[in-house]
């Protein structure tokens, strides 16, 4: 319970949380892909219905893409921002200008690649146009993806501390190392929402003590929790799941012995996903093959029958690969990783192929992840939107010399395979460029799907609404308590 | 006796607190008292079955040599042996007639303090260093006296401490320990030992930390307060002197018990005991011609092993080998006039010196003329006094001062004076173990301080060194043997020959071969003396420099390596420089002596000479202070009055000036140095050597 | 020379390891640790013959509870408990011992230098040494690890360096207390050169204090290896470590308490053992005050 | 004294400038920057770089290193990469909470230590003595951190007495509910100081016990409280003190992995979290705070023996 007024105590209060969750650093939508607050505080130009692609009307009242494909005109909602300026059509026009800037766009330059210029029609309508046309997931992913926020905030210099939105909730204390707060906007356009008064995220560098917290009732929820915190959780709180991300196992096929493709072949078939799954999952997460989401329309089921988990055939595969049979894998120091990285290493010893393993801590596994200097490792990629070509936005599957598990060996039939899935307009079309995709994938094989890594929250049991969107994003304004 | 002695310690009319005499009720009765210590070899029993007792006004010695129980006697009858592995205390310790023993600790302890007061050993450590000194006596008075305010409390305590000779009490009152000298704190501890006027007195070698100068100036404070008090005092010593000195009756322990005891003229004059006996023959004296001592062999009982007979048998030159004295224990039995506890009482006397007997022919004279093995002129060693945020130099200490010395071939050179007087500074100077700031120093002939590094360790080796502490001088994680190679080594000495040069070297010093493999911490005082010997005899030195080798041994052991050295000498021909405060001991062992004072030699010339005939005014103060082991001389002090003085203060004039009986108000002794002059056949820096007598 | 003959004189005569061994076994805790460190050496070194499984097998069902073919069940992994626990004490002994003795190699002669020679020297080397003690261990290690990598002889790095400073200060603290000693000054009057008095006559005799120190040392180092383990720090798996163990049983204390017990379990006994022997060998060599220079580093 | 004191701040300015200089070397050695961390895994080259130039990564280390000087000796600590809160402003956030931490658990393991050892150097043979020497022991074996699991699973998690996790609440301003977001880190903080610290009093006071003037103080026929308070104690204090000063000063520096454990907002967790994050000022300027903690504690220790100890305080 809570007692004196300074004591930090959770406790639902019926119109005020304290949610437990991993360190927050950023409020500037254009560097981010997957914090959690950041639609708390940013209306999206639209959002997906919880659990699937179906597109729900948010910042945008309405949109209508262009018979060629070539553009999209977005109606915007009359709504207000945090300061209580409307948002207009010139705030678009900002915000595309940024996404299409390089050095500024960061997270928004990859989805507005095909992005010719925006145009305001008037207060409320904006035209953007494309330079080719383009397959409607694709924009609809990119609307999706699209926050908006006040044309002269709109730099990271402006938004780096400060948040400057029109979502739910408004900022209300921010301590880097401890605690953000929030309190419900008042002016947001979906009215009756958000229910709560008042939520405050408290931040937990250790997730046991993040758990132990939630059981002793010092915070209401706890987000992302660890896989196997659910065993112990799930009988007496609500554990919710969302989309997540998927767990990939990367080879890096411009350095040896990955820069054998055979080799590689070979090794995805020693992956025991269904092993991972239950002893490091718990048995939570479905089975991928490549990083596209099963939820997808790229998807292709039986790639996990085709190339099932096999030793025989990995070690007959192994045997005509030829080459080094040994290599380092860097395991980073997130949850599972380890584990993870143990079962591979267990089965890939069974084939007669050595791994040796090197814990690499956090920044240091980015840093030589980017670098492309890793042998082989195990990571998290995002494609969680619904075009399948999207893939191509995490940095070990750019279809570019970029790629920094392929450098220049990049397959130009990857390359071409990512360009049709993007442009493919018509469902003839897109059949044949998603199979194209899944195929280049699975035969470079640098790329192994283990499987989708739900996003868990553990929820005391009064709590309701919760809800997660397909960028992993919270949504808050519907969460409630009994 | 008693009448004689409290006829001169209390006279009548100076008698404060007239005390009633109860020969039949004693002050303290001490009887049938056993301690025992459970130890992991065995259990010891330190006190077997002692009685004693003394009378109001009366001063008991308990000598004995260093382990033979006196203090554990003590501390067990006031229940202060805070030791946890005391087994066995039995007995009954009577003050006025009351057990203390059979008291609950809470009461006894209020008996402490104010009906038997202690007196310990060492005052430095006697005191709490965190505390004010006057509130730790105050301490004492408030302890039994609950009513006392603060402020009559601090009064009484300053008239204490005038009493005990404190100058400046209000000043003094509220110093610490570590601001006091040794002979200041001692003299505070019993002012506290006396505040609260006790029926006895107990004080535990309360002199033996102590330079002579003021050990003689802490035994008449003794006196005084005795006198002031008319306490039964227990005098723990195992110096004879100060027994002779002070003493109405002594006790002797041996290894836990009482083997003689009688009044003091008795047992100087007729031991009964040959331990008794032994202990007297062993003793270098002053006033007596040099010669071999008599040194009891070996060392005290290992009281884990107790044999059946007489604790003293195996050392005992009277009853070593006889069948009585091996089986069955003597007890002790009244015996003229006092009681021994031996089976062959009568024969002890024997063992005594007789004067004559002693051989009067004093070793030959060795010429001063003999070529020198070392020659020190105008030696300066000063040190720079470094204080503050740099460093700097504010003062300095001049530790040795323009000093000239010879040592002659095969000859000893004997050094004496006061502590910080400069005599360690001076002997290490003369191994370049400290840069002298001026003079010169000739090994054979050859400088030392000009040579290089070849020639210095070549040099080193002809002139060694022993040290006084023979349990910090020797590496203790090293075996003896190895110890006793190290300058063999040094030398470039193949092992195997050093082995041979070591094994030699052990049997010349008296030590087994078997033991060259064992580390020092095994072996007692005295054998570790022996193993520092061995060493600096074994680069075959010109010279050995002997620093106090002898103050840390047992009068008993003392005569053995004085003996040794002796022998050593006759043998090699080596010289010496023989450091010591103790004249006796240099005595003994010195052809010239030298006397230094604040720096410099104040007065040298030969033994016999400078002994018989002291001319300069601090040599005659010296031997005065020494107390002598025979209570037929006692005589009236003109002890050294003050503290040894301190290098660090600049003076003009005579050094000595300040506490000397005849310069304090002459202007030659303000202003003139006084130059060492020959007077009477020896050197002298008096003004006037010749008013001395 | 009759008087002197030694045949009187008797030398309490008994070999030093003798004496060392009886002052040793004279605290009955002492010689507890000792055997408890004994078994947990003989664990480490015949692992291979004790442990009934290979530690990184995962051949068993995971987070199994005790039973008669695991006796304290299995991991996470299905790996066995009690045989990673054996080999555990592989990666506990030699990160605690090599730590602690690179701390000494490197500290030991800083602190004698440091106390004898004095002056610039002692300044110079002090300041050094207050440098390492200031900036935090964790740290330091962190630092250590991160850049070249966790491994066990980085960690060994790591924590030896931490453990520089207790070694320098107790050196020097033992030379100043030595250094004007008779025997060190002999040593020096009968011509020695300065490093022959410092690293013979000086070091020979602060062994008794750096022994108990050096126990003392690796004592802390398992449980700083152990706690960097927690940070996820240490050493890297499938090698088992106890360290390893509990956090990977962090996880997992409500399904399988002995998962996690067990490994904490042998932590607290080693430190234990650790901890009495250094009690032993200060009696045994005299060294008086406790050891607790050594701080909370963790 | 003053000339001491002098010296003694010279040294600690040595020792200040050092290890800053060592912090940002050290710091710069690891891989990686902030840009690296504030880009996330999906960011691209060329937005790494501007993220760079943005956060002035870019510049030579030396350079770096010389700004922050400057803004050092001016007092500006220099900026956080990942909040708007200069590095002063962070660490005056933290430095409370980590300050209230290390004083509770050393006063806790005061409270303990004291009896303890008292009661073991005093009756070495008594059950109660063998007993709390078990205590020692134990608490000495037990790494704390084991412990802290421990407390968070029977006392938070399984009887919901206290919270499981900590957190920083001005005691003065709410002692009551400060006491109860500090008291189970604190408390595995305190066994195992307290465990040393009693082990070190009664070694030290047995031995004072055994010293010479104990002797004389019990034969003047003093009480025997008062020889223990007033005479050993005060002797015993003066070793001890040292110790309390080093497990202070460890506490101060911040207790990483008790911190992480109880999710306290403290200073060993922010240093950790900022490492890990490539946050050079403010990694630099916690550090800096850690060295000048343990600098100042160690003059203060040094003051305080002065004060004990009129031999040092009066030489
Ligand atoms: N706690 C103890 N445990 C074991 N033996 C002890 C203990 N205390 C004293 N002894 C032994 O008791 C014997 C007598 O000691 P005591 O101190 O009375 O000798 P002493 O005659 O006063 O000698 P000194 O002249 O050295 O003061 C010694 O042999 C000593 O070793
Ligand atoms: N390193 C030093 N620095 C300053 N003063 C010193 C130093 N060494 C000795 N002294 C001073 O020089 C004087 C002579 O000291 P030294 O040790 O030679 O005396 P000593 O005659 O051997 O005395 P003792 O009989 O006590 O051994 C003393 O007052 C001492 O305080
Ligand atoms: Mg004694
Ligand atoms: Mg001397």
């Amino acid at each position: 319970g809570c007692g004196a007024s300074g004591d930090p105590a959770g406790g639902a209060h019926g119109d005020r949380l304290t949610l437990g969750t991993t360190q927050i650093m950023q409020f500037d939508p254009y560097q981010t892909n997957s914090a959690l607050h950041i639609h708390s505080f940013y209306s999206y130009l639209i959002d997906y219905a919880p659990g699937g692609y179906r597109t729900v009307p948010a910042g945008a009242e309405k949109w209508t893409i262009g018979s060629d494909f070539r553009s999209v005109t977005i109606t915007l909602r009359a709504a207000k921002f945090h300061d209580g300026r409307a948002i207009s059509a010139e705030d678009v026009v900002a915000g595309v200008k940024r996404a299409l800037n390089p050095k500024d766009g960061f997270t928004l330059v990859q989805p507005s690649e095909f992005i010719e210029k925006a145009t305001a029609v008037d207060k409320r309508t904006v035209r953007i146009d494309f330079h080719y046309a383009v397959a409607e997931g694709i924009v609809l992913d990119w609307m999706f993806s699209f926050p908006l926020v006040p044309a002269d905030h709109n730099s990271g210099a402006a938004l780096a501390n400060k948040p400057a939105g029109s979502g739910p909730f408004r900022l209300v204390e921010y301590d880097p190392n401890r605690r953000l707060r929030l309190a419900r906007n008042a002016d947001y356009w979906d009215k009756g929402k958000p229910r709560l008064k008042e939520i405050e995220f408290r931040f937990f560098q250790d997730d046991q003590a993040m758990v132990s917290a939630l059981q002793s009732g010092d915070v209401d929820g706890a987000m992302y929790l660890e896989f196997n915190d659910v065993a112990q959780l799930k009988d007496q709180f609500t554990v919710a799941q969302g989309s997540g991300r998927m767990d990939i196992f990367f080879m890096n096929g411009g350095m040896p012995p990955f820069d054998n493709v055979r080799l590689r072949q070979a090794l995805a078939r020693a992956i025991d996903r269904e092993k991972i799954i239950k002893q490091v999952r718990f048995g939570i997460g479905d089975p991928v093959y490549a990083p596209i989401m099963p939820g997808s329309a790229g998807f292709d089921k039986s790639y996990l029958t085709s190339h099932a988990f096999d030793l025989d055939a990995a070690a007959r595969l192994l045997k005509k690969a030829g080459g080094e049979r040994r290599a380092t894998a860097a395991v980073s120091s997130d949850p599972g990783a380890s584990q993870m990285m143990q079962i591979i290493q267990d089965d890939f010893k069974k084939i007669g192929f050595e791994l040796t393993l090197k814990p690499m801590e956090a920044t240091a596994f980015l840093n030589d992840l980017f670098a492309g200097k890793l042998e082989c490792c195990v990571a998290n990629q995002p494609n969680t939107l619904q075009s399948p070509g999207l893939v191509a936005r995490g940095r070990a599957m750019l279809p570019s010399q970029d790629n920094v598990m392929m450098k220049n060996r990049v397959p130009q039939s990857y390359i071409d395979a990512v360009h049709a899935c993007n442009t493919a307009t018509n469902a003839a079309a897109q059949r044949d460029a998603y199979a194209r995709l899944n195929k280049v994938i699975v035969d470079g094989a640098w790329a192994v799907g283990i499987s989708t890594k739900k996003s868990l929250a553990g929820l005391r049991r009064q709590i309701s609404g919760y809800a997660v969107d397909q960028r992993d994003y919270l949504i808050l304004d519907n969460l409630r308590t009994r | 006796m008693r009448a004689a002695g409290s006829g001169r310690l209390r006279p009548a009319t100076a008698e404060p607190h007239p005390v009633e005499e109860h020969p039949g009720e004693p002050a303290l009765r001490i009887s049938d008292l056993v301690v025992e210590f459970s130890t992991p070899a065995g259990t010891v029993r330190a006190v077997d079955h002692v009685t004693y007792q003394v009378a109001r006004g009366e001063t008991l010695a308990v000598v004995g040599e260093t382990g033979s129980g006196k203090s554990v006697t003590v501390l067990a009858a006031l229940g202060l042996l805070s030791a946890g592995n005391v087994r066995r205390v039995s007995g009954r310790a009577e003050v006025a007639g009351q057990d203390l023993l059979a008291l609950p600790a809470r009461e006894r302890r209020t008996r402490l303090g104010a009906d038997v007061a202690m007196i310990f050993q060492d005052p430095m450590s006697a005191l709490d260093p965190v505390q004010r000194v006057g509130d730790q006596i105050a301490e004492a008075l408030r302890a039994h006296d609950r009513a006392l305010t603060a402020r009559t409390a601090r009064a009484r305590v300053l008239e204490l401490l005038t009493l005990v000779g404190v100058p400046q009490p209000a000043i003094r009152y509220d110093q610490y320990p570590h601001q006091f000298s040794g002979g200041m704190c001692q003299r505070v501890v019993i002012a506290m030992a006396i505040a609260n006027r006790p029926k006895v007195l107990i004080a535990d070698e309360p002199t033996t930390a102590l330079d002579v100068s003021v050990q003689a100036q802490i035994l008449e404070l003794l006196r005084l307060a005795a006198r002031e008090t008319g306490a039964a005092t227990v005098l723990i010593t195992h110096d004879l002197g100060v027994v002779a000195e002070m003493a109405d009756r002594a006790a002797v322990m041996y290894a836990g018990r009482i083997v003689e005891t009688a009044p003091v003229a008795r047992i100087f004059d007729r031991p009964q005991h040959p331990y008794t006996a032994s202990l007297l023959a062993s003793l270098p004296r002053l006033d007596q011609p040099q010669g071999r001592l008599r040194a009891i062999p070996g060392q005290p009982p290992d009281l884990r092993e107790r044999s059946a007979g007489c604790a003293f048998a195996p050392r005992c030159p009277i009853g070593g080998d006889r069948p009585e004295c091996r089986t069955e224990r003597p007890v002790l039995v009244a015996r003229d006039d006092g009681a021994v506890a031996c089976h062959h009482a009568g024969q002890a006397v024997t063992l005594l010196p007789q004067p004559d007997a002693r051989p009067s022919v004093a070793p030959p004279a060795r010429p001063d003329d003999a070529p020198a093995v070392v020659e020190v002129v105008g030696l300066a060693k000063v040190f720079p006094i470094r204080r503050g945020l740099l460093a700097r130099t504010v003062a300095t200490a001049r530790a040795v001062d323009g000093v000239d010395l010879r040592i002659g071939h095969g000859s000893t050179l004997g050094l004496v004076g006061e502590s910080g007087c400069g005599k360690s500074t001076l002997a290490r100077s003369l191994l370049r173990l400290l840069e002298p700031t001026a003079g010169s120093i000739r090994i054979d002939g050859a400088d030392l301080l000009r040579a290089n590094g070849r020639q210095l360790r070549r040099l080193r080796q002809r002139v060694q060194m022993v040290y006084q502490d023979p349990y910090s001088s020797l590496n203790p994680r090293l075996s003896v043997g190895d110890n006793a190679a190290e300058p063999l080594r040094l030398a470039g000495v193949p092992r195997t020959q050093r082995r041979r040069t070591v094994l030699e070297l052990f049997e010349k010093v008296g030590l087994r071969p078997e033991h060259a493999d064992r580390l020092p911490a095994e072996f007692s005082g005295g054998q570790r003396q022996r193993v520092a010997i061995a060493r600096a005899l074994a680069p075959s030195p010109a010279v050995v420099i002997f620093d106090e080798p002898v103050s840390a041994l047992d009068v008993s052991v003392q005569a053995q390596v004085l003996n040794l050295l002796r022998d050593l000498q006759d043998e090699t021909g080596v010289a010496y420089l023989f450091v010591s405060h103790d004249l006796s001991v240099v005595r003994q062992m010195a052809d010239t002596v030298a006397v230094m004072y604040l720096g410099a030699i104040v007065e040298t010339g030969a033994a016999s000479q400078l002994y018989r005939r002291p001319r300069h005014p601090y040599t005659r103060a010296l031997l005065d202070s020494i107390p002598v082991p025979d209570p037929s001389i006692r005589r009236q002090r003109v002890p050294l009055t003050g503290d040894p003085p301190d290098p660090t203060a600049a003076t003009t004039g005579c050094r000595f000036r300040s506490r000397c009986p005849l310069g304090r108000e002459r202007a030659a002794c303000a202003d003139r140095t006084p130059e060492l002059r020959q007077v009477d056949g020896r050197w002298t820096a008096c003004h006037f050597a010749e008013e001395v007598a | 020379m009759a008087t002197l003959s030694m045949a009187s004189e008797r030398v309490r005569a008994r070999s030093g390891a003798r004496t060392f061994l009886s002052r040793y076994a004279r605290s009955r805790s002492a010689v507890v640790g000792a055997i408890g460190l004994l078994v947990i050496v003989v664990c480490a070194v015949a692992a291979p013959l004790l442990a009934p499984y290979d530690p990184t097998a995962q051949s068993a069902g995971s987070l199994l509870g005790p039973s008669g073919s695991h006796w304290l069940g299995t991991d996470d992994l299905g790996r066995d408990i009690l045989s990673r626990a054996i080999y555990g004490a592989r990666a506990s002994l030699t990160v605690g011992c090599g730590s602690a003795a690179l701390g000494a190699l490197l500290g030991v002669p800083l602190g004698v230098v440091a106390g004898y020679l004095g002056r610039w020297t002692d300044s110079v080397s002090m300041r050094f040494v207050d440098l390492l003690l200031a900036v935090p261990t964790v740290l330091l290690a962190l630092v250590i690890t991160a850049v070249i990598g966790a491994s066990r002889i980085n960690l060994i790095v790591a924590i030896g360096v931490a453990a520089i400073p207790q070694f320098a200060r107790l050196a020097r603290a033992a030379t100043l207390s030595i250094r004007d000693r008779d025997f060190v000054v002999a040593s020096r009057g009968m011509g020695a050169s300065t490093p022959d008095t410092m690293f013979r006559t000086v070091l020979l005799n602060l062994l008794g204090p750096i022994m108990v120190q050096l126990v003392i040392t690796a004592s802390l180092a398992v449980v700083v290896e152990a706690g960097l383990s927690v940070l996820g720090l240490g050493v890297p798996p499938p090698t088992p470590s106890w360290g390893g163990m509990l956090q990977e049983a962090r996880g997992y204390l409500y399904q399988s308490p002995t998962f996690g017990v067990f490994p904490g379990l042998c932590l607290a006994i080693t430190v234990f053992c650790m901890d009495r022997v250094g009690h032993g060998l200060r009696v045994a060599v005299g060294v008086e005050s406790a050891g607790a220079t050594t701080r909370a580093v963790i | 004294m003053s000339a001491y004191l002098l010296r003694r701040v010279g040294q600690f300015l040595v020792v200040l400038v050092l290890a800053s200089i060592a912090v940002w070397a050290m710091v710069y050695a690891l891989p990686g920057d902030a840009a690296t961390v504030l880009a996330g895994p999906d960011a691209s080259g060329p937005q790494i770089a501007a993220t760079r130039a943005r956060l002035g990564l870019d510049k030579p280390v030396v350079v770096q290193y010389l700004l922050w000087v400057k803004g050092a000796v001016t007092g500006h600590l220099g900026q956080s990469f990942y909040s708007a809160d200069s590095v002063s402003h962070t660490l005056a956030e933290r430095i409370p909470a980590t300050v209230q931490l290390a004083v509770l658990g050393m006063l806790l393991a005061l409270l303990i230590a004291i009896p303890i050892g008292t009661l073991i150097a005093l009756r070495p043979r008594s059950l109660l003595a063998r007993l709390l020497h078990g205590y020692l022991t134990a608490g000495l074996a037990i790494p704390s951190f084991w412990l802290a699991l421990l407390l968070i699973i029977t006392l938070a998690v399984r009887t919901h007495a206290l919270p499981a996790t900590g957190d920083y609440v001005n005691f003065w301003q709410h002692p009551v509910a400060a006491l109860r977001w500090s008291i189970l880190p604190a408390i595995a903080v305190a066994v195992h100081g307290s465990c040393i610290i009693a082990r070190f009093l009664a070694t030290s006071l047995s031995e004072v016990m055994q010293r010479d003037f104990i002797r004389t103080v019990r034969a003047k026929g003093v009480r025997e409280s008062r020889v223990v308070i007033r005479h050993a104690m005060r002797n015993a204090a003066l070793p001890t003190v040292t110790v309390v000063g080093i497990q202070l000063g460890s506490l101060l520096g911040g207790t990483v992995v008790i911190e992480a454990l109880f999710n306290y907002p403290g200073l060993g967790r922010l240093l950790y979290t900022s490492i890990g994050q490539r946050d050079y000022a403010v990694v630099q300027g916690g550090v800096l705070f850690v060295v000048v903690v343990f600098l100042v504690l160690n003059l203060l220790v040094d003051l305080l023996y002065a004060y004990l100890d009129p031999r040092i305080r009066l030489a």
